[in-house]
């Protein structure tokens, strides 16, 4: 399901004996209920739903995936000469 | 937003396309589960971007589109109370029941009240002790821990004028029920990534072997939904029916441990209606007989309420991918976000109302 | 900033001492809107100093002006917005400013404003004094006189702090004609700065949305950079500020009223970071978020760069830019151009903006 | 009458059926107040029609009016009236009367209105309906137009029904100068009418004190009546409608605003019976209730025949009368001459008009 | 006390169990309770508080006391000469 | 009104003067009872009108000036309750607390109800059986019966949502203790007639024989009044001091029996403390203990509150007519309607106010 949306920890807090965050999400900052990952270290991201934290963003594995597609980028770069990108940009344009 | 933004990368987006279009020689009906997956493929424009052999069909993964017609009209009769504030997420409160919505109990004096979280309403629970609050638990295996930590933390903290309205469901036993219906399309499945992120894959292989389709975790962001289609695809190209995990940022094969123990002590299985489709056999979950204090419906005693739906939408079909919006007769004529005839026309995340709402140009200049 | 801060209390009423000697009243009650003597005493002694150097002499039932020379303009706005207070503003600025927008966008130099007030019995007096300060100063700023008011006071439970009408009355110079229907295929649409950012502060302070957020309202009088761009000479077809509904409801209207089409790159939108997250968060869309001190303006393209380099040179225009064009396909309809290059129908918002469930 | 029978009711909603085809919404509900396509669904499909010939061809955010020679008039108020239906009336024709009526006491004609409401969600589609009927067909009635407007919808509990603002822009004829610092000792005190009225048929309908009554609200709009006396050439110093706090806050704002001294001769007040019947029983004073079709006039003595015979010579001024005079006497000061000879200070009302408890 | 009024009773009738009366005060009607006054007739006039008749009005006494204020009045109109009367109708004014 | 304006006649008022005028020859102290008279003495001008050798001196007549400060502390702490309706007559509204007035609470959410008769509350009552509503019940002799039915019929309609707040007083005791009083200037009372058209006149014959007074029962029309000053001037004049009924149209010697049984029923007598004054043995009455159910100070446990006057305010010399207000500092300069220092500036019934709405022209022209 949607509106998962990945931040970072910045401060981890007791509050009525349950483990609560503060996460920031680039402009944004919300109270986070950690109580589903209490091992989650300041500084981590996490994917944060309806105010819980339910799974730790693996900062690893988005830079291996992020890193994957550009390689296919650089490879459809290589296929195709800078006219046909031409082309395919005036194409888009005119949808 | 990081680790939203680089996943929107129009440059890396048309290399995925690229790889798309090249890997794709057959003609392939796709289905991506999950509502949130359906409006990020409209808001970006990605089906229009597709190879003609690629179709998407979306499914029913709005929590909001799916619930029950029944438990909507409990929810309005509850809401209806003067003791009670109703605690909901925003757009179920446009979601019409057999003949109101949430906005006009509102309208008529209900204390209707959208929150961004469970939790907000456990504290308004708190601060205002005299009164009855009750929140709207509806949603899929990714929203089932935030309710039961709401009414876990209620028990724990002693608060007896909090309860949930229960409708969850989930979505192993819809694809199942998908792929059981004869008149089934779907060749493959992008599987709801953040499902996965709480309950893990491990329910997608024995499905993925039965009915002979790739499955593939994944995200939301445009980059994920063409890693997921091309992925899918490459699969179908050859001759493959695997899970794979396209999400593996977010997702982790065993899930979220902590959320799966708690969801097993407050919920249980059921078997759920899901609106316009029907019955599916042990597909939602509702309270465990352990919390049965906290069942609004047994608090408010309405257990009793049952209603049939409307005949003339054809929602079901969009449910189970069987047509398109538009293929409905009503489809923006008799039917629009403003005056939904269906669920799927209510909520943001229901398919007739992304394509509604994001329609194709094409569509705009043919009506 | 720390996220787990809730917003609101930000605001400092510690400077404000209520000028009404009111023994036994603090707060409004009903007799403040009875029309007799602590109706009169809630003029004299909150309002007109309040307001201080842009309020009329008396502020009476009724003002009479001096004439004016051309066309009128003439609008009218109740403001009703909660919190009453929140980052960059308050309801007392947005009165303001709205409504000589309102007359801003239709080519006016906004002369005189009404102010007129629903306040429910129990608002503190000291809130009302600093709605009246913040009023006072947004009209000196825009250079509006306050000239004529009126003040009502309604039961606790049919009212909720205090909502304001103003109306404004303006000249339209000579010559200036802005309307919908002079829009034509290949006009350009500007937008004259960052959108969202009111609605987004307003939201960050809202009950049961409470967010951390620096954003702060753009509330804002644009008959200044409205001036400047008239100034040009530029072929400017028609101005809208996109305030409830957004940049979304405003070029429908525009899309509509004028029987074109408008086609927009969301590339090209100028959305700040925390206004692209705080809609992430919630599931909402920047454009139907409200703005408070934007514009958007149809120009000819020959005289769009014109345009563009003077609302930039202008302090509220200065990160204006071009964000879509008109176009004769697909009248009434605006289209636009997703990130990754596909294409979208961008309707109208239908009801409230509502934070999507999941 | 019988007087077992309680009032309100008497009104006829019958003939009315809501124009907005809102399957869902037969009741006002937030959307309709979002600045989206329900919002312009209830311009175009509700108040436009409501209003009728009174309304300008497209209800914008701002209107563009042709020049106007002489001296502008400006004005606003809020209605709140609770019920909004009552004898005689509603909200509707108070708001466009009231304001017509602010414009006509400082001797200007009115030429155009702008109507805002602010509705609690939940009110009957059916209602505001009917309210915006009642506002156009007093707007065609007092011959303005109604050019602008604006919605907003409240949360129920925030708001109660219907509350309008209206602002009025008019002119001032040449030569035309009314001014409560124009008063000298010796002028005529001359109210247009029946006193109390207004107030009483509202009271009759309120919650707790309902009673029988066939009195029924003077909402009217002055400024034909206005014309005419101005018309006469005699010198008329200042004009006043007596509303809320009635002609006793008038006078008493008079007597403080032009440092002269007013005396009232009781004997000489037309108070209907039914008035002053109601006033016995709740324990009110008769010159403290509202009126919204009534006018006080400061006369020259010379003058006072002259105009007194053109106002009983005009419909809404058939029963006006002399009912006090300017003194140089305790200057501020409101005295009345009781019906049994003696004096009385009347003091400016302070609040709320309370029914007395014994 | 004050604020008694007197009325006309137009009306009597049973309400829950209690003796009521529509009782017309000249431009007002009202409802009011007979309970303390169970044997008055329709046309029979009554002093009505806060609701409630407390007393008959005894037309007969009223007019008895009117009458004698007049025989008052002739008196004192006989004492007193027209020139009195408008001197004291000048003093009066002067007030 | 028919019965009211023929009482108002100008050229019998003027005939009646003139008797008054003729028929005094000493200097004369006369005390009108009843708040509803001093409003009207002052509304028409009477007391300008009369002899120099008359004068007026006013009572503690008003039940809004002379409820003890307690009560309407009482009467603040219970209306601020979110459960409860607390219904009142218009003018307690402003009367000052310790602290607020009901006006103050209503403005912070307390559902405060102006009514315009006891049985309004009760209507009230049943139609809102969710909540509490609270009657105000002031006042004397005249308003008691009404309160008291208000409670009777609560009982026999089984109404169990519906309290009073009572806080009655009488006036024959308070005769006695301005009589009793070493500074009394008192030379004769006009009794309230209001009052004696519940109780009957047979309360008065020991008090004018013991004090040596006349005291003659008055209505409120303007005639009325001069009649009542006449009669009781005419007295003095002859050294008499009888009882008579100058209202015999409203007062019949026997008063109303009906609603004096049901006094007898609902209330007891008891000590009351009148505000400014302090305490009057057997000066009021209080629920008996048949309806101790519906007391409104049990059943929201507020009997222990207990406050005192402020000291500057010399409102208690007024209502014992020691003073007349003008010869209060504070009158006019701190003490107006619009900021009350003392109760019988708040109520328009109360000697202050009356004073400072319809003060004197020379008043006005010497201030
Ligand atoms: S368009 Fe409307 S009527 Fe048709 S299936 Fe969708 S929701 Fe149902
Ligand atoms: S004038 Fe005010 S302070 Fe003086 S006695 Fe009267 S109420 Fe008290
Ligand atoms: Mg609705
Ligand atoms: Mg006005
Ligand atoms: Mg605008
Ligand atoms: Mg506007
Ligand atoms: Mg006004
Ligand atoms: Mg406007
Ligand atoms: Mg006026
Ligand atoms: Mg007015
Ligand atoms: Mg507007
Ligand atoms: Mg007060």
């Amino acid at each position: 399901m949607c509106l998962a949306v990945p931040g970072r920890v910045t401060e981890v807090y007791e509050e009525s004996g349950t483990t609560m965050a503060s996460v920031d999400f680039g402009g944004v900052g919300k109270k986070v209920c950690l109580a589903y990952l209490p091992d989650i270290e300041v500084g981590e991201y996490v994917i944060v739903h309806v105010g819980f934290a339910i799974q730790r963003l693996d900062e690893e594995s988005a830079k291996e995936t992020l890193a994957t597609f550009e390689r296919m980028g650089i490879l459809t770069e290589e296929l195709a000469g800078p006219e046909e990108q031409v082309a395919r940009a005036a194409q888009e344009a005119g949808r | 937003m990081k680790y939203l933004d680089e996943f929107s990368d129009p440059d890396l987006a048309r290399a995925l396309l690229d790889q798309i279009h090249e890997a794709t020689t057959g003609q392939w009906a796709l289905m991506e589960v999950c509502g949130g997956q359906t409006h990020s493929i409209i808001r970006h424009g990605i089906d229009q971007l597709l190879p003609d052999g690629i179709e998407m069909i979306h499914g029913p993964g709005c929590p909001v589109c799916v619930t029950p017609l029944a438990v909507i009209d409990k929810a309005l009769e509850i809401a209806r109370r003067p003791e009670v504030i109703f605690c909901s997420f925003g757009d179920m409160l446009r979601v019409p029941g057999s003949r109101d919505d949430l906005f006009t109990i509102k309208s008529q004096g209900g204390d209707v009240r959208v929150v961004y979280s469970p939790l907000d309403a456990l504290r308004i629970a708190q601060d205002e002790p005299e009164r009855e609050v009750v929140f709207f638990g509806i949603g899929f295996e990714t929203t089932a821990p935030a309710n039961a930590m709401a009414v876990h933390q209620a028990r724990r903290l002693g608060v007896g004028n909090f309860s949930l309205l229960v409708s969850h469901v989930l979505v192993p036993p819809a694809i199942e029920a998908i792929m059981e219906s004869p008149s089934c399309r779907v060749q493959g499945f992008l599987a709801a990534g953040h499902v996965c992120s709480v309950m893990g894959t491990s329910e997608y292989p024995p499905l993925a072997q039965r009915y002979q389709v790739p499955i593939v975790v994944t995200g939301f962001e445009p980059l994920d939904l063409l890693e997921g289609i091309r992925r899918t695809v490459v699969q179908l190209e050859e001759g493959r029916h695997e899970v794979e995990n396209a999400y593996p940022r977010a997702v982790p094969a065993e899930g979220n441990p902590a959320a799966k123990a708690m969801l097993e002590d407050v919920f249980e299985v059921t078997d759920r209606t899901w609106r316009g489709i029907g019955e599916i056999p042990r597909s939602g979950w509702r309270l465990s007989p352990r919390y049965a204090d906290f069942d609004a419906e047994r608090r408010f005693s309405v257990e009793g309420i049952d209603t049939a739906e409307s005949a003339i939408c054809r929602s079901g079909e969009v449910l189970q991918g069987l047509i398109k919006p538009p293929q409905c007769e009503a489809f923006g004529r008799e039917c629009t976000p403003r005056n939904p005839l269906g669920a799927t026309m209510v909520s943001s995340e229901g398919a007739c109302a992304a394509y509604y709402a994001y329609r194709r140009l094409d569509l705009v200049e043919a009506g | 900033m720390s996220a787990g801060t809730q917003p609101s209390g930000g605001l400092d009423f510690e400077g404000w001492t209520c000028p009404l000697p009111l023994r036994h009243t603090p707060n409004v009650v009903m007799g403040h809107g009875g029309g007799g003597a602590m109706s009169a005493e809630l003029v004299e002694s909150l309002f007109v100093p309040g307001y201080g150097e842009a309020a009329a002499t008396e502020l009476g039932d009724a003002a009479v002006l001096p004439p004016v020379e051309g066309r009128l303009a003439f609008s009218t706005d109740s403001y009703v917005v909660k919190p009453m207070f929140f980052p960059g503003g308050s309801i007392g600025d947005l009165a303001v400013n709205g409504t000589v927008n309102d007359l801003a966008m239709v080519g006016a130099r906004p002369l005189y404003l009404s102010t007129a007030y629903i306040v429910a019995e129990g608002t503190p007096m000291e809130q009302l004094g600093r709605v009246a300060e913040a009023v006072g100063r947004a009209a000196l700023a825009a250079g509006v006189r306050l000239v004529t008011g009126d003040t009502k006071v309604v039961d606790h439970g049919s009212g909720d702090g205090v909502y304001i009408n103003t109306a404004g009355v303006g000249v339209v110079p000579e010559g200036v004609e802005l309307a919908a229907s002079r829009m034509r295929p290949g006009d350009r649409v500007i937008v004259s700065g960052a959108i969202g950012v009111h609605g987004v502060a307003v939201m960050s302070c809202r009950e049961g949305l409470e967010f951390g957020t620096t954003v702060e309202s753009d509330s804002a009088a644009l008959h200044g950079l409205v001036a400047d761009v008239l100034a040009t000479g530029g072929d400017v077809r028609v101005m809208r500020d996109p305030t409830r509904g957004g940049v979304s409801a405003t070029l429908n209207e525009l899309a509509s009223a004028s029987g074109t089409g408008v086609v927009l790159d969301e590339r090209l939108l100028p959305v700040p970071a925390e206004v692209r997250d705080a809609c992430g968060l919630l599931g909402l869309d920047p454009l139907q978020v409200a703005n408070e001190g934007k514009l958007v303006a149809v120009v000819a393209a020959e005289d769009t760069d014109r345009v563009l380099k003077t609302m930039c040179a202008h302090p509220l225009g200065a990160e204006a830019t071009v964000i879509g064009e008109v176009v004769a396909d697909h009248p009434g309809v605006v289209v636009a151009r997703t990130g990754i290059g596909g294409t979208r129908v961008m309707d109208m918002p239908i009801g409230e903006q509502l934070p999507r469930i999941c």
